[in-house]
């Protein structure tokens, strides 16, 4: 039972990790139809710059992090008009390849300014965790679930009850009918590319006292938010969340009760089984194709 | 996932392709070619390489393979796959492990490897039904991810991460030189393949599948069979460039068939161009010489692979069609065009199975949801009649066309076609059973020539008036052509037609089908008068060939005079049915048309 | 600086007679090359930085102490982009440069293994580092180890930890690639000869995100001891942390990963008081601390093993070459092979038939994050 | 009419690649009246609407609203200049719920939440049949409940110029009367209205003045009563005699 509860609570740490990245997805999906492969790298980047401003420099901790989410807020505009937005009447695929080549950039390019080492950030608490019982609570992970449930709750408040949100949403299912309302279509897109690098961003500073901060960071967890938010049901905000916990907890008691070495193809075993058996996700889609 | 004709990759490609890709008329290029591989396979056997060059060769060859794979599922059939480096692995370790563990010939590995990978590409295709877009990206990502951890992690039967080393090759290829003029032969060879497949009857159809889905599957392409076909072939040559690979560099292990060398592979066709192999060949060179030039940037870790990045960025910003499109549509404003040719009489014998009606539809709903878009409509149209349906916007005429070719599901009711109840038949079977219709957006074959176009609809399969040799169909196509009044421009590309041409190739497609019975969904939408009075012209000379024609139009001129029958649809019900004149002058229908007085 | 100054006299008189240089030696024939292959992009980046650091250290030492038969030498360097195929191409483009003489390959075994068909048809000589056992079997004779390979840190580390500290029962803990589970291998023959059968053998893929269910699995296998085999420094220093959080505090003797620069700075406490073999430790020798310091002095950072062996290669060749009086790739073989109770900074060489230039590891131990030296333990070739 | 007010389309024309979908076309809406734009589908009747509404670029010719000509502008731009477009097919939100997608169009102007709220209400004060679906999502609507959300939606950018295109599509005579009364209360209300329909009677019963538009050309234009009686309407619905050689009445 002791190691169960224990599994369980690194899976949920772990899946709020994916669960985070996936919501980066998901935004960018449901605003333009295009799976962003880069959105690893947003966390990855975000990584070396709070190393940059908290370590390098000595900033204070969270001077460095509003500056890095800054930072990556200007990642997000340079991504929407350097790799999205030439692109946005052409088809899928130019755009997945668009945004593979921004991926290999920014790792590369992160590389020849910072060189390979990986990087140590300090987490936000000096304790290291709780001893719960025979449960140990690591802080890293209870701030990741903790922020993960917050940013969904700002989500939901964001989406539901602010004009923007709406805004966003209306740009998202029908954008020339969102123009013939005024709406700006261009800075809605903008704008969620804008947020979802600071999302992506978050991530990558929340995970790096955990994972390290270093160049791959970012691609191995966006590969398995990318699954979770298949098996959450492609632009769903609820499903990325599920399927991102799912995810976590599957691995993690997989790799405990299976096999370690298999842990990695969990993930895009279930993703295969989702796929041909509910390719809608588990929530299925929210909105109906023929209205 | 939508599936609507522009799933895939961009409609618009490389303008030269087709006229590039034409090989029939050009007898001269394929004696070019076999010149062109016996001058490479003699420079590769005999110029004294150091070992750097061949290995880059070698391995440049080898890829060119698996790229020239890619070049089929996502540049003829316009399909994703990211896992063609699984696909390679099969042939590298089915050599590896044969030759190494087994002492197996390295020829049994290779074939064996070839077809493991054949089984593995068809059962991706399959997922194909279901999955379009991002999901079937996914999807190969998700195999390529899994055959990798099992490279990884089945040691007692791959070695694991420690790779196969000690691999063989046949003893009379055992100088690098030998073996290398041999994958230049294998390249050559398979890039013949790949170059002349375009012409053939399933490269057309992987075209035709990858231009427009609907439009195939109404030609009578099987388009779920062409796509698993196209995935098997692609993974065939992965395999196949793995397996050389192998014998090639004796050692290989799992990370050179990661998810990062499938990006390698897609980025290589991308770059040379996915519609033609020689832009495989180019893309592949330049992506295995970038990085070796670049290596003087080696003093800062990871510039060179930034540049990269950014140059992968850029060419898919500024060179859609990749290297050899942006050069062969250089060449072909400098190429002379193709001197017209003979066209025959066209010939419309549809064969007869049934009775006086050849199309009957009784009870036929179809309902979305809510919305009743077809309500329990009764069509009989009889053998040889123009018979037109009308009916205001919405009121669920070309839903009733999409329903009687199969790209609805009926909701209820029945549709026999000259006697046979094809309801629940797919679109190609339709076809196959005589069934020929245009679209109300036209919906060609874009990067295609008219004449290609037409040939794939001479092509349906239950056509009984060519017997299916490249001579038959061609004569078959020019006289539909030349029926609707294109002669002389038969090679010329789609995109060089005018609208209302393109109206009158879609005509001619379905034409050269001999169908028992055509379905004109709107031909004179966006036509300006004289082209009208020409397509009334072409409507009379199909029907005094004894054609049965059901058409949708809102040209009630057109439609008065040419038909002799006509239904009228509101609501998705029948509201009126008879001769043309009584139907037109009938209280319902001027209301349905003008609104009601009251 | 003395040491490398003394060990470089007979250099320097070798060095007089200019005109014995081989004609082989082309129109550039300034210097005498060495070719390097070496990661310097991919995620092997970092150590691949380290390795030209050592080399570095050696060729200006070499070249200040009047060169290899009176010229300096030069490094060739080649990204091997930390993939097998680039390790090939790196190789085989350095191999069309006949000046070259000789070679440094890569520290790691699958890449060695995927250049070694190459090598064997190049004909010069290739140092390497890297530790499969199999690599100087292959019977490639042009293949030259500078590190002990993973047979003898499997025992030392079983020596070690059984009998130093006694104890009997072993998780293991190894990287699913070639080094991990080659280690495992190794490590799990070498307590079968002293009677032990593991209670655990556990791999893991690279890169893991999380180690709790490897944690969970020693913690229930009521292991007394951690023998491991780790491959990346973020994948150890993951797995201490979450090893110290979940509450295991037993023994652990790791492969030479757990000592290296970046796995200590990362992990932090987590890993004080474990212990490594080291084919490099600072205080294990005179000559060792001599190179600690220098290599402080340049570069600002603790130097590890990646750079030692490459520090030790290029001094041991230019030694061969000046012994041999000769660039001719069979007489810098039969140089090298020669070699005897060479005091370098990894250790003493003592080259066998197979290439194998070690044959014993250092154990250290992590003391509030400083590697403390604290035996040698050497076996018979 | 005088220059600076209403809107007034100059031989406009606009191309879709090989189409030529209007072809010089020249009309005015004077202020405070309802023009309806009549003729078969594919007439351009539909791509004259985008066309003011900045959703296509025209190929040739001006347009000009108030005096100013807005011809190039992209259409948040427009909407902005008062002319509200609610397009073919409504294009409701489908995943936002009817109050949503009528505050939305609010977004045009300044105007904070508590106002754009209390004018949402004044809207359902005037199509109070959607009231009780309020919190409903778009695409869980009826089609003629979805066209009055549209209607709404349209109205809430307080627009001098109202583009309706096809309001009677797909709906049944009842419910097409009943949006009728509604453009008929607009009307009533002083908003200018160019009214795109294919259902000549109703079209007409709001109109002060129509147009009849064949493959992308103005053919006729007058008094609905005029053009109600003219042979050539129907000529251009139901076939026969071309409507071709009457003059364009041209506007006092």
């Amino acid at each position: 039972m002791d190691l169960v509860l224990q599994l369980l609570f690194t899976g949920i740490g772990i899946g709020a990790v994916y669960a985070l990245v996936a919501l980066g997805f998901v935004l960018i999906f449901r605003a333009t139809n295009v799976v962003n492969f880069a959105q690893g790298e947003f966390s990855m980047v975000a990584a070396f710059l709070m190393v940059v401003f908290a370590v390098d420099l000595g900033w204070p901790y969270w001077a460095a992090f509003l500056v890095s989410l800054a930072g990556m807020a200007i990642l997000g505009v340079i991504f929407n008009l350097g790799v999205y937005y030439p692109l946005r009447h052409r088809t899928y695929l130019p755009v997945i390849i668009s945004t593979i080549g921004a991926s290999i950039l920014m790792a590369n390019l992160t590389l020849a300014l910072y060189g390979p080492q990986p990087q140590v950030l300090q987490g936000w608490f000096e304790t290291q965790g709780i001893q719960l019982g025979p449960v140990f609570l690591d802080s890293q992970y209870l701030l990741i679930i903790a922020t993960t449930c917050v940013l969904v709750a700002f989500q939901y408040w964001f989406f539901e009850h602010t004009m923007l949100g709406k805004k966003l949403q209306a740009t998202s299912q029908d954008k020339e009918m969102a123009s013939l309302l005024g709406i700006p279509v261009v800075g809605m897109i903008m704008l969620t590319f804008v947020y979802s690098a600071i999302l992506g961003g978050i991530a990558g500073i929340l995970v790096a006292p955990i994972l390290f901060v270093s160049i791959q960071m970012g691609s191995t967890i966006a590969l398995k938010a990318f699954a979770a938010t298949i098996i959450g049901g492609f632009g769903d905000v609820a499903g990325a969340i599920i399927g991102g916990l799912a995810l976590g907890i599957i691995e993690t008691f997989g790799a405990a009760y299976v096999s370690v070495p298999y842990k990695d193809g969990f993930a895009f075993l279930m993703l295969v089984l989702f796929l041909a058996f509910r390719p809608q996700g588990i929530f299925g889609e929210r909105v109906a194709e023929k209205a | 996932m939508s599936t609507g004709g522009q799933n895939g990759i961009e409609a618009k490609s490389a303008p030269g392709d087709a006229a590039t890709l034409r090989a029939p008329s050009f007898p001269v290029s394929h004696l070019g070619f076999l010149a062109l591989s016996i001058v490479a396979v003699f420079l590769a056997a005999t110029m004294p390489f150091d070992g750097y060059v061949l290995n880059i060769l070698m391995q440049a060859a080898t890829y060119a393979i698996a790229v020239f794979g890619l070049s089929v599922v996502l540049g003829l059939c316009g399909q994703i796959n990211l896992a063609q480096a699984a696909f390679f692995g099969f042939g590298a370790y089915a050599v590896g492990i044969g030759t190494a563990d087994y002492h197996v010939s390295f020829w049994l590995c290779l074939a064996l490897g070839m077809v493991v990978a054949l089984g593995a590409g068809a059962m991706l295709g399959l997922t194909t039904l279901k999955l379009g877009g991002h999901y079937l990206a996914m999807v190969t990502i998700s195999f390529q991810q899994i055959v990798t951890l099992v490279m990884t992690n089945a040691i007692s039967f791959t070695h694991g991460p420690d790779g196969v080393s000690h691999i063989e090759r046949p003893s009379i290829l055992s100088s690098q030189q030998a073996y290398l003029a041999f994958c230049v032969a294998a390249l050559a060879f398979v890039g013949y393949l790949v170059w002349q497949l375009p012409q053939s009857r399933l490269g057309r159809a992987m075209r035709a599948v990858r231009d427009n889905e609907l439009a195939a599957g109404v030609a009578g392409i099987d388009v779920y069979r062409t796509k698993v076909y196209a995935f098997a072939i692609c993974a065939l040559l992965g395999a196949l460039g793995g397996g050389l690979f192998a014998g090639g560099f004796a050692y290989i292990s799992p990370d050179q068939f990661s998810f990062a060398e499938s990006i390698i592979f897609l980025t290589m066709a991308l770059l040379g161009g996915i519609a033609s192999p020689i832009g495989s060949v180019i893309g592949t060179g330049f992506l295995i010489l970038i990085p070796e030039w670049l290596r003087f940037l080696k003093s800062i870790p990871g510039l060179y692979l930034a540049l990269y990045g950014l140059a992968v960025i850029l060419i898919v910003l500024f060179m859609p069609d990749g290297i050899w499109g942006f050069i062969s549509s250089i060449i072909d404003r400098f190429r002379a065009k193709p001197a017209p040719q003979a066209a025959g009489d066209l010939v419309l014998q549809p064969g007869q199975r049934g009775g006086e009606t050849v199309l009957e539809v009784n009870g036929l709903a179809k309902h979305f949801g809510g919305l009743k878009a077809v309500d329990g409509v009764d069509i009989a149209v009889r053998r040889a009649s123009v018979h037109a349906l009308i009916g205001p916007n919405g009121s669920g005429k070309t839903t009733i066309l999409n329903v009687l070719s199969g790209i609805y599901g009926a909701t209820a009711g029945t549709i026999r076609l000259d006697g046979a109840d094809i309801t629940r038949a797919p679109t190609h079977i339709r076809s196959i059973a005589g069934l020929g219709r245009t679209f109300q957006n036209i919906r060609l074959f874009r990067t295609m020539t008219a004449l290609e176009n037409v040939v794939i609809g001479a092509e349906r399969r239950g056509n009984e008036l060519v017997d299916g040799s490249a001579q038959a169909l061609e004569k078959r196509a020019l006289a539909a052509l030349a029926f609707v009044g294109l002669k002389g421009r038969e090679q010329e590309l789609i995109t060089s037609f005018s609208y209302g041409h393109q109206r009158l190739i879609e005509i001619a497609r379905a034409l050269a089908a001999n169908p028992v019975l055509l379905l004109l969904d709107e031909p004179a939408a966006g036509l300006n008068s004289s082209e009208k009075l020409e397509l009334h012209a072409l409507l009379k000379r199909i029907a005094a060939q004894g054609l049965t024609i059901l058409i949708i139009d809102h040209d009630m001129t057109l439609v008065s005079e040419a038909a002799s029958h006509i239904t009228v649809l509101n609501f998705g019900k029948r509201i009126a049915d008879g001769e043309s004149v009584g139907v037109l002058n009938h209280p319902d229908v001027i209301s349905a048309y003008l609104g009601s007085d009251d | 600086m003395t040491l490398t100054r003394r060990q470089f006299g007979a250099g320097i008189a070798a060095g007089v007679a200019l005109e014995t240089i081989s004609t082989r030696s082309f129109a550039q024939g300034a210097t005498i090359k060495i070719g390097m292959v070496v990661p310097v992009t991919g995620p092997a980046a970092e150590s691949g930085k380290y390795a030209l650091n050592g080399a570095k250290l050696a060729q200006d030492a070499v070249n200040k102490a009047g060169g290899v038969l009176g010229k300096p030498i030069e490094l060739v360097v080649e990204d091997d982009l930390t993939t097998n195929p680039g390790a090939v191409l790196a190789f085989s483009k350095l191999a069309a440069q006949q000046d070259i003489v000789a070679f440094l390959g890569s520290i790691r075994s699958t890449q060695v293994h995927a250049m070694a068909p190459d090598i064997l048809k190049t004909a010069k000589p290739v140092m390497f580092g890297g530790t499969d056992v199999a690599l100087t079997k292959l019977g490639n004779p042009w293949l030259f180890r500078f590190r002990p390979n993973d047979s003898y840190s499997a025992k030392v580390i079983s020596a070690y930890g059984a009998e130093t500290l006694g104890k009997k029962k072993w998780a293991i803990i190894h990287s699913t690639d070639a080094f991990g589970s080659g280690g495992a291998k190794a490590l799990t023959a070498s307590l079968e000869a002293l009677k032990i059968t593991p209670v655990l053998d556990q791999g893991y893929p690279n890169q893991s995100q999380d180690f709790t269910p490897v944690v969970l699995a020693i913690k229930q296998s009521g292991a007394d001891i951690i023998g491991s085999y780790f491959t990346f420094e973020n994948d150890i220093a993951i797995f201490a942390r979450q090893l110290r959080q979940l509450g295991v505090n037993i023994a652990w003797v790791g492969s030479p990963s757990i000592t290296v620069a970046t796995a200590v700075k990362l992990a932090g406490p987590a890993l004080y008081g474990t212990y490594g073999v080291a084919d490099f430790a600072e205080e294990s020798s005179p000559e060792a601390k001599a190179y600690s310091k220098l290599y402080r002095d340049t570069y600002k950072v603790n130097p590890d093993n990646y750079s030692s062996w490459t520090y030790d290669a290029i001094t041991v060749l230019s030694m061969a070459m000046n012994t041999a009086k000769s660039t001719e790739p069979e007489k810098i073989r039969q140089a090298i092979i020669a070699t005897k109770n060479h005091k370098g900074v990894e250790g003493t060489y003592n080259f066998d038939a197979n290439g194998d230039g070690l044959h014993g590891y250092n154990i250290v131990r992590n003391e509030n994050g400083n590697i403390v030296f604290d035996k040698h333990i050497d076996f018979e070739s | 009419m005088e220059t600076g007010k209403g809107l007034e389309v100059r031989n406009l024309s606009v191309r879709y690649g090989e189409i030529e979908a209007l072809r010089g076309i020249s009309f005015t809406v004077a202020p405070g009246e309802v023009v309806t734009l009549l003729g078969a589908n594919g007439a351009g009747k539909s791509t004259t609407l985008r066309a003011i509404s900045g959703l296509e670029r025209p190929a040739g010719g001006d347009i000009l609203f108030e005096g100013q000509s807005i011809a190039g502008l992209n259409s948040e731009q427009i909407v902005r200049r008062g002319i509200s477009h609610v397009p073919e097919r409504r294009r409701i939100f489908p995943g936002l719920t009817v109050k949503e997608n009528i505050m939305l169009c609010g977004s045009n102007r300044r105007a904070s939440k508590p106002e754009l709220a209390s004018e949402t209400e004044a809207m359902f004060d005037l199509f109070p049949e959607i009231r009780p679906f309020r919190d409903a999502l778009g695409w869980t609507l009826s089609g003629g409940q979805q066209q009055m959300v549209a209607v709404a939606r349209g109205l809430m950018a307080k627009p001098r110029l109202l583009l309706l295109d096809e309001p009677s599509l797909g709906l049944a005579p009842l419910i097409v009367k009943a949006v009728f009364a509604i453009i008929a209360e607009i009307r009533r209300r002083g908003t200018t209205v160019l009214l795109v329909e294919q259902n000549a009677r109703v079209g007409l019963s709001v109109a002060d003045r129509g147009y009849v538009l064949e493959t992308g050309t103005l053919v006729l234009g007058g008094k609905p009563d005029d053009l109600w009686n003219n042979d050539a309407i129907r000529a251009a619905y139901l076939g026969g005699a071309k409507a071709k050689g009457h003059a364009l009445a041209e506007q006092a």
